[in-house]
């Protein structure tokens, strides 16, 4: 029941939460979003050294093979700081599904942990809203391997992946868990079209087309048909660290609105004054702590056991998905008109906020998600 | 009195027992809507989403052709002279052919000042081309250290000969980038207490010392400005009505918020129409989102909430049309207004899903998925509680004036 | 759209709330529910008197055949001064049942009218919740007219009734709209046992268990088989005569608590002077207009067309529970502790108001009504 | 350090990495709860009910008996002398097993106060009795005029030679009709500023001048009580520490707050799965009420912010156990959890449908349908937010003392 960090882990939250002020100054940020660069790839780089890159790779892959909760310290600071480095997509899921999956996911696995490759999983599809066995998209055998054809509708950060793991249907029906393949693809595999778009708030996402996409054998990660529940752990492990993420963010923007709220005079006193303002920042900070605490739980859960595991996770994907939207929101109305710019933070944590709801199902899906398991539970 | 015979449904809100000369005036309007309305105006208008300035105009200049320029104004002065009754035809009409609210600053702000408090040379000088739509009026109302409190502006107006010149700087000055003409407050009195010594000017956009800078928000549109007063020489006749009393002059506004308030609630009907039909639309495996019962269920808690502020705004036109006082109902409805619209464009993003993460081109190329107005007007929704007096500041007046507390 | 009484209703009005403000003190109301009765027979007869309990008996039965306006406003009164006469079940719903029914039915309206007889109708039972076609009650022609077996689980002012409407199945499978009957028993009927209990409001119901009651042919009302769409219009006029007596309660406690607020100091000031206070009544307040805005849409739209009509009242019923739970709750809440208490009739608003939500259905029950209706209109 | 090994889930809050000594003393007092909890207790206490002072007084025996009495106090006091990972071990497997919170008025208001700043006579006297259940004790603080605003109380204490005599009137006197000790402020000297002169007295009940006037709440059960003090008099050695000090006593129980409401908080769970077997049992047609997805959407809503809920409890003890301060968490998990009781028993009430309307006896026949527990936690739930310092109060004090606003 002792929920602090670890000396080493504290030294971690610092260090990355230094990063984050020192390298993501937000006139500085607000610069880079106005060339049309969501991150450095300096930036990149910088977080490979710091050992960032490689938490989730094994150690004989050069890695650090750190714990979850290494990972929420380092998306609490991402999130803190509007960072849109694409830390999830590639060094928290993409490592889960390229763990022991052949000598050419180690590859690229080892890359991803040096900074030399970003990786995006293609999870969505049309009609199939947020449940990952809705996979249409098929994969034929072909005497070198396997013939991929389908849309993957939204890939996270897949406007700057260079690589992709696509799941693909090798048999039975979309929409059941069983007979759903896990391949590798590269960015610049002929057929395969990258159809980038920005996000409100700045991440590159992307669609794919996959129009007769070849790919070898090698392509395949882990065993055929079985990838399924591989790929609702790496989501699930996904989820919890953007939930980190929203935290930072969350916490920023409440941090902001209470200066604010201490320093913005009208009617001749500091707006902190006013009682109903007072009860409403107040509820900001309720939901900040109660925010925390089920992203503590989520992180903790995500090396537990079942049914426990799934049902933290979802129920802390709503929860901080209520809380912080209803935080990002009250930080505007509180910061009044010029928290409706675009020349405050303010307004794009919440829009940071509403991307992470949505990211990987919103709060909707994830209560009716706790529903059923707690049905199955009872 | 109350009328059982009364058909009625509020989200088809025309079914009242109308006379047959408002049934017919009905028929022209709805007619002239559905046949009028352009339709590249619908999607965004449905998302409760602003037009660009140029189709403003563009809706200014065909309402105008069919003389219904200024629905709201007395006839002497160019407008339809419309009763209350009339005129919630006309909106609700408007917004089942998903038309837009005309551009208000001209029309609903400053007219009004100009045609009660004015001199006959600024009437004829200014009315007729807010009708035709050839002039665009912005409002120099905040300022930086005063938005909420705007008693305490500190833009000055010093008086000197035949003329005022005005220094400050005003904040949040929509369309002052596309505007010709701007109606501001300064202040020409500095040791009267706070509201009074403020006066009240009409002002030509290209008036030398005027400088623009824009402010972008943060659904990445350009609606406002700053706008900084350097030295503004005007004559003295850009002065409305009497130095002082500037202050005073927006309380003919007040009486005339009811018919603003149910222009635009109207609308609200739009918006849930297009989150219904998002959910008609949403594949989900083999059905759509509609046939989920949570979904349907939230859709309805919206529709209810939705109807009881159309029957507000109903009860507030019928006590306009009966001369009576509606107390702080306007500013109640502001409130839930722009709390609804929010919750309405917010579910509606939410129905979307993935599709409205799409928001924006890289490198020009084509968006994958329908275009963004459900995301963009929700995101624009997060400023309607704070404009016009924010919701707390309504909440100020109503417990003050209407409870007495 | 015109929404003012005319000026013999604002009569009816002032009548309706001067007798209520008379006849119905906090402090003999008490004493009377101390002593155990709901309410004093004086006081039907003086309503009997007053005219008010013809309203909605046909003329040539001796009654007013009123509107529903003149109803709102009997019930508004019923509601802001916690009367507890069975106005709603004996006057509202049961004329409905009543008209045009045969002699026996038009003898019982005469006498409804003159408050000679009080009915109520049995609308729920078990594992029905509220599915008014949920009729597992069985009618069985016998020689000389029927034969009825069930139970009612719920009569509203069942244990004040001298008579019933009780629906029962003469063909057809539980759930079905069609093969509903309704029958007219008194409740000394033999066989008909009627078990009276108190609710919170302290308006006394029943259950009912019908054990072989036999009934003449006489006691048919309308056709065979064919109740059921005259069952649902005569609730749907009490509901929303109920969504009146809500809303008469709902402003009444609100009353109380503005002027409490003006008037009851703490910290050397009237609590009204807290802004935080000042934002929650202001919410009230709003509230009472949303709730009034939606009572007087119902009320008209009872005469109206459908699917108007059903969509307007299942509107109308979900959102005044809505919102009159709110204020009943804060109104609870501002006066702390001696709002808790029974002797300040705020306590018995909220607990009426929670009677009247569950009555017929409960919000979340109508707003489901309200999503199919716009299913079906879009 | 945060456990990435824990295996952990909120509702069953157990399963955390124990070490084998804790695991050896969950299951101990979770045998306990299982084989000594009275089942006639059980359905009042998921419903949120406090039971009858007579079955408050059998469960502390039984606690003492087994050595438990004071979970929370010192050894050298007759506690147990717990940590907080045990104290919290001991609330949830108690919440369990659906038995009841202690009664609190004595053991963790008065009695901490007691052994920290009491007399050696005063504790001799006065602790044990509170172990073993023999003594009641009923708090006087609140007053007519002094409810959320205590330090302006006005019950005087008139020293008269070795004597006080004590005149006044207190309010919310919960359980004074049972009680047989009473701690009361009183204020000794007029002239202080408000929260100065005032004192503790420890009163026997049967004291002459004491009249308890019963007060009944809105869940029709006697709880709580006027008290009228007139001319009690009392010997010098009712006064517990010094004179004039009273008010800073009360400021030991801020750091055991954490415990208690730990305590309570725990036992929401148990109103949860009330309300879900309501949902589970409650048939509609030829199903029940749970199948229908909206009504396991807002069961899982209400479990999901109780397991935030339980979260912050859980970081609360935590920090207790290793000496951190938890800033006005105590506050804000009193406001939440207050909360969710009404939520959760309002719509469990709202399960029950027409059952719930069934609420009391006429002529003293058997009730038609179930006991109604759930309505009833339901109307005493709406205190549960006004008591202890209402929600409001709390959050002026978050606001003050934690945000510094």
């Amino acid at each position: 029941m002792d929920f602090n960090l670890t000396v080493e882990q504290q030294m971690l939250q610092d260090s990355a939460r230094r990063y984050g002020a020192e390298h993501h100054v937000f006139t500085a940020w607000r610069a880079r979003i106005a060339r049309g660069e969501a991150f450095e790839r300096k930036s990149w780089a910088n977080m490979a050294e710091l050992g960032w890159l490689a938490l989730n790779v094994p150690e004989d892959l050069g890695g650090l093979d750190a714990t979850p909760v290494e990972t929420m310290v380092i998306c609490e600071a991402l999130g803190r700081h509007l960072m849109l480095e694409p830390f999830v997509s590639s060094c928290v899921i993409a490592p889960q599904l390229l763990r022991e999956a052949g000598p050419r996911a180690s590859e690229l696995l080892a890359a991803i942990g040096a900074g030399e490759a970003m990786v995006s999983v293609a999870d969505a599809e049309p009609d199939g809203r947020f449940n990952l066995n809705h996979v249409a998209t098929r994969a034929e055998a072909t005497p070198g391997g396997f013939r991929l054809d389908g849309v993957k509708s939204h890939v996270l950060d897949g406007g700057v992946a260079d690589g992709f793991v696509i799941p693909a249907r090798t048999s039975g029906a979309v929409g059941d868990a069983d007979g759903v393949s896990l391949f590798l693809a590269s960015a610049d595999t002929p057929g395969l079209v990258v159809e980038p778009s920005r996000a409100m708030d700045n991440r590159v996402n992307a669609r794919l087309r996959l129009e007769g996409v070849t790919l070898g054998q090698d392509a395949l990660l882990g065993e055929i048909g079985q990838g399924s529940a591989r790929l609702a752990q790496a989501i699930d492990a996904g989820v919890v660290a953007r939930l980190a993420e929203a935290l930072g963010a969350m916490e920023a923007a409440y941090d902001m609105t209470l200066s604010y709220l201490r320093t913005r005079s009208q009617f001749g006193q500091p707006i902190g004054a006013f009682q109903a303002l007072q009860h409403r920042i107040v509820d900001m900070a309720i939901a900040c702590e109660e925010a925390r605490s089920m992203t503590y739980l989520a992180t903790l859960s995500l090396s537990g056991a079942e049914p426990a595991r799934s049902r933290t996770i979802a129920a802390a994907k709503a929860r901080v998905s209520q809380t912080s939207l209803f935080v990002g929101r009250q930080a505007i109305q509180l910061h009044g008109g010029v928290g409706f710019t675009e020349e405050l933070a303010i307004g794009h944590y919440l829009k940071r906020l509403i991307m992470i709801d949505m990211a990987f199902g919103n709060a909707d899906h994830h209560r009716t998600r706790l529903a059923e398991l707690s049905r199955q539970a009872a | 009195m109350l009328k059982p015979a009364a058909i009625f449904d509020p989200l088809d809100i025309m079914n009242l027992d109308l006379t047959p000369e408002q049934q017919a005036f009905r028929d022209e309007v709805r007619a002239f809507f559905v046949e009028n309305t352009p339709q590249s105006f619908k999607a965004r208008v449905r998302a409760g989403m602003r037009l660009e300035p140029a189709e403003f105009v563009t809706w200014q200049k065909l309402l105008h052709a069919r003389g219904w320029g200024a629905p709201s104004w007395p006839k002497m002065y160019g407008g339809t002279g419309w009763d209350p009754t009339q005129l919630y035809i006309f909106e609700t009409e408007a917004s089942k052919a998903d038309a837009p609210v005309q551009f208000h600053q001209g029309l609903e702000l400053i007219g009004p000042i100009i045609f009660t408090f004015g001199s006959e040379a600024q009437k004829a000088k200014y009315l007729p081309a807010i009708i035709t739509g050839d002039d665009w009026w912005c409002q120099g109302y905040s300022e930086p250290g005063a938005g909420s409190d705007l008693a305490s502006l500190s833009t000055r107006a010093v008086r000197d000969g035949d003329h005022y010149v005005i220094s400050g700087q005003k904040a949040w000055t929509s369309y002052a980038h596309v505007a010709n003409r701007m109606f501001l407050l300064a202040r020409t009195d500095p040791d009267a207490r706070k509201q009074a010594g403020i006066s009240l000017f009409l002002v030509d956009m290209d008036t030398p010392g005027i400088t623009v800078r824009p402010v972008v928000t943060m659904d990445e549109i350009h609606h406002t400005n700053e706008v900084f007063l350097d030295a503004v020489r005007l004559p003295v006749t850009a002065l409305l009505g009497e130095e002082g009393k500037g202050w005073g002059y927006g309380k003919v506004l007040l009486d005339r918020e009811r018919g603003v308030t149910a222009a635009t609630t109207t609308r609200l009907a739009q918006q849930l129409r297009g989150a219904r039909a998002a959910a008609a639309t949403a594949r989900v495996g083999e059905g759509c989102l509609l046939d989920d019962p949570r979904i349907a269920d939230r859709l309805a808690q919206l529709e209810l909430e939705v109807m009881a502020l159309e029957g507000m705004v109903m009860r507030t036109m019928a006590e306009a049309a009966s001369g009576q006082d509606s107390g702080p109902r306007a500013s109640m409805i502001k409130v839930r207004w722009s709390e609804l619209l929010q919750e309405v464009t917010e579910f509606w993003t939410e129905l979307q899903g993935y599709d409205a993460m799409h928001f924006g081109a890289v490198n020009n190329a084509p968006l994958p998925g329908p275009d963004p107005w459900a995301a963009k007007g929700m995101l624009y929704s997060r400023v309607t509680s704070i404009y016009g007096g924010s919701n707390e500041i309504q909440r100020n007046i109503i417990a003050r004036r209407a409870l007495g507390l």
